[in-house]
């Protein structure tokens, strides 16, 4: 919390601000400025009245305004909207008050006329409120605190809330990092197309007749690693492509799909 | 709490124990706080009203705010001490008048302070006061947009003296005669100018 | 100074002076300075004396320090001042692998403890379990330089709801429960049993 004292200057006390505006005289200085909107200008016009806020004549005051916003017109300056609406709504009241109508369902002229006048002697109370408030003993000001406060002596107890969990996954965590370290990747099992040319090439040395390809596969072929018997087809095979290019194999089939023979071609 | 006509010693030491928490500390501090010191049995209420009467006319007095009590020196004397100058945060006349309508008002929203006021409230009016530790958020009113309430805080009683929110100047004048009324509706209007 | 037994009104509204003075400042306040707020003819001393028999038996009392005056709380009841926190803190992701592997390979030495890391295990942070009393030495390994072991201590098992390091989850529990596979999803982590 800060340590700060409030203070009201004498002069942000002053209600009657505006002592220097005549309205309806020749001499009229007009500083909207100081007006925070069109309630503060009405309930300084009313306390311009001196007499009980209660006692008030809604209608003089709805003429002051009128005649202070007219004036205004007149210097050609330029009134913020809010001001206008008032003067409408002002100049709306005072025809009410003026002839009043029996229209039920309406608020009567007396009826707003009286809102009017609590919502200043609401604002007008609540400004004398801010007075009294500073007429009461003011801390740092008529009333101090402690100049020395004691050093509030804190006696900390640190509680660990580290669960078994925080220190198995802890531990987990480092035995993974270990794993990674060791991490060597398992190549399938393939036949290279080099280790069928030697196959083949052993196996077609003394061969002149046409042969099935199949026959020239490994005798332990169907072993349970599908991947391997499938990469000793197509390495046979491309084996065979390459011993035919480089003229060492004869090559036919016979039919679309159909078996494929071989022959040495010496 | 007395025994042939003197206070027992137990009695004393509580009080002892009061005074030195309450001595030690720069903001005013809980009933909660004290009682958790004292022994079980004690009687904490009567305990304050022997601590409150006991410097009732020293050079500084036992004052409540709200639920908390705390030390200051006596307005009495205020002119012969020469206290250190703590910096003068100055609100502007606007914020004072907010801070008032929310002191006699709350919980208010904006909108309704902007309706006493009849002027809008700027943006950062009631944030200021906010981080000045004068007002607080108290919830959302039940209505379409639920907007913040606002009201003053513990702070703000102990810098005027006031042990409660009714201490207010003039609080129950106002009251009574229907100004604290947030909304001027026909029916009120009727009331009201008969309460006069 | 006394007359008819009862003290004069000029001398109360003194020492009600006095008693503000040495309340608000920041500093035991000098005899020079108080006697410059009181009346040319008050008895400086005798004030003083009466104001430190006033406050003989209460919270605080008036102490003075060199030529100076102040209020200080009363030695009897500092004790009721101190104000208990409990602060709920974590171990240190470091500390916390440090522990673990001390939990699963105790005893083990800090070399050895590096070696599981991968990292240097920094001056501290074995003494700092030591002194939280989560690990203790256990003797010496019989190895060049004689390195001090460690083993996780009572409060540990205390601590974790374990009552002896072999209710630690072994290698094969971790695995089965799914703390160990690589691709570890947090929500594993939250639904593991392990966690209960």
């Amino acid at each position: 919390m800060e340590d700060v004292a409030l203070s009201l200057n004498e002069d942000e006390c002053q209600l009657n601000k505006n002592e220097n505006i005549n309205i309806g005289k020749d001499i009229f200085v007009l500083s909207l400025g100081e007006f925070e909107g069109p309630i503060d200008l009405l309930l300084d016009l009313a306390r311009k009245q001196k007499v009980d806020l209660k006692e008030v004549s809604i209608l003089d005051l709805a003429d002051q305004y009128l005649d202070f916003i007219n004036n205004a017109k007149n210097l050609n300056l330029e009134l913020a909207a809010e001001y206008l609406v008032m003067a409408a709504w002002l100049a709306y009241l005072k025809s009410k008050l003026l002839m009043p109508t029996e229209d039920e369902g309406e608020l009567s002229g007396e009826d707003l006329s009286f809102a009017l006048s609590f919502q200043l002697r609401r604002l007008n109370a609540m400004r004398e409120a801010v007075k009294d408030l500073f007429n009461l003993s003011l801390l740092n000001k008529d009333r101090f605190v402690k100049g020395n406060p004691e050093k509030e002596k804190i006696n900390l107890f640190f509680q660990d809330n580290t669960c078994l969990n925080d220190l198995l996954l802890s531990y987990t965590s480092i035995l993974r990092a270990k794993d990674t370290s060791e991490y060597s990747p398992q190549y399938k099992k393939l036949e290279s197309v080099e280790l069928a040319l030697i196959r083949l090439n052993k196996m077609l040395s003394d061969n002149k007749e046409w042969e099935e390809l199949s026959m020239f596969l490994p005798e332990h072929l169907f072993t349970k690693d599908i991947i391997y018997n499938r990469s000793i087809l197509a390495s046979t095979f491309s084996a065979t492509l390459e011993l035919v290019k480089s003229g060492k194999l004869e090559l036919k089939q016979k039919q679309p799909f159909g078996k494929l023979f071989i022959r040495n071609n010496k | 709490m007395k025994k042939n006509g003197s206070i027992r010693s137990e009695v004393l030491f509580s009080i002892k124990v009061i005074e030195a928490i309450l001595f030690s500390s720069l903001h005013p501090v809980s009933a909660k706080v004290i009682k958790s010191k004292l022994p079980e049995d004690a009687n904490f209420e009567e305990l304050i009203d022997i601590i409150k009467n006991k410097y009732l006319n020293s050079g500084f007095n036992l004052y409540k705010v709200s639920d908390a009590w705390a030390f200051r020196t006596s307005p009495e004397v205020v002119n012969f001490l020469t206290v250190e100058k703590i910096v003068k945060k100055k609100l502007s006349k606007a914020a004072l008048e907010i801070l008032a309508i929310i002191a006699y008002y709350q919980p208010i929203t904006r909108a309704e302070i902007e309706d006493i006021r009849g002027v809008s409230v700027g943006q950062n009016s009631i944030e200021n006061l906010f981080e000045s530790s004068w007002v607080e958020p108290k919830g959302h009113k039940r209505v379409p947009g639920k907007p913040s309430t606002w009201r003053t805080t513990k702070h703000f009683l102990d810098h005027f003296g006031l042990e409660s929110i009714k201490d207010l100047p003039n609080f129950y004048e106002l009251k009574s005669s229907g100004l604290l009324s947030r909304n001027i509706e026909p029916s009120l209007i009727k009331k009201s100018s008969l309460s006069d």
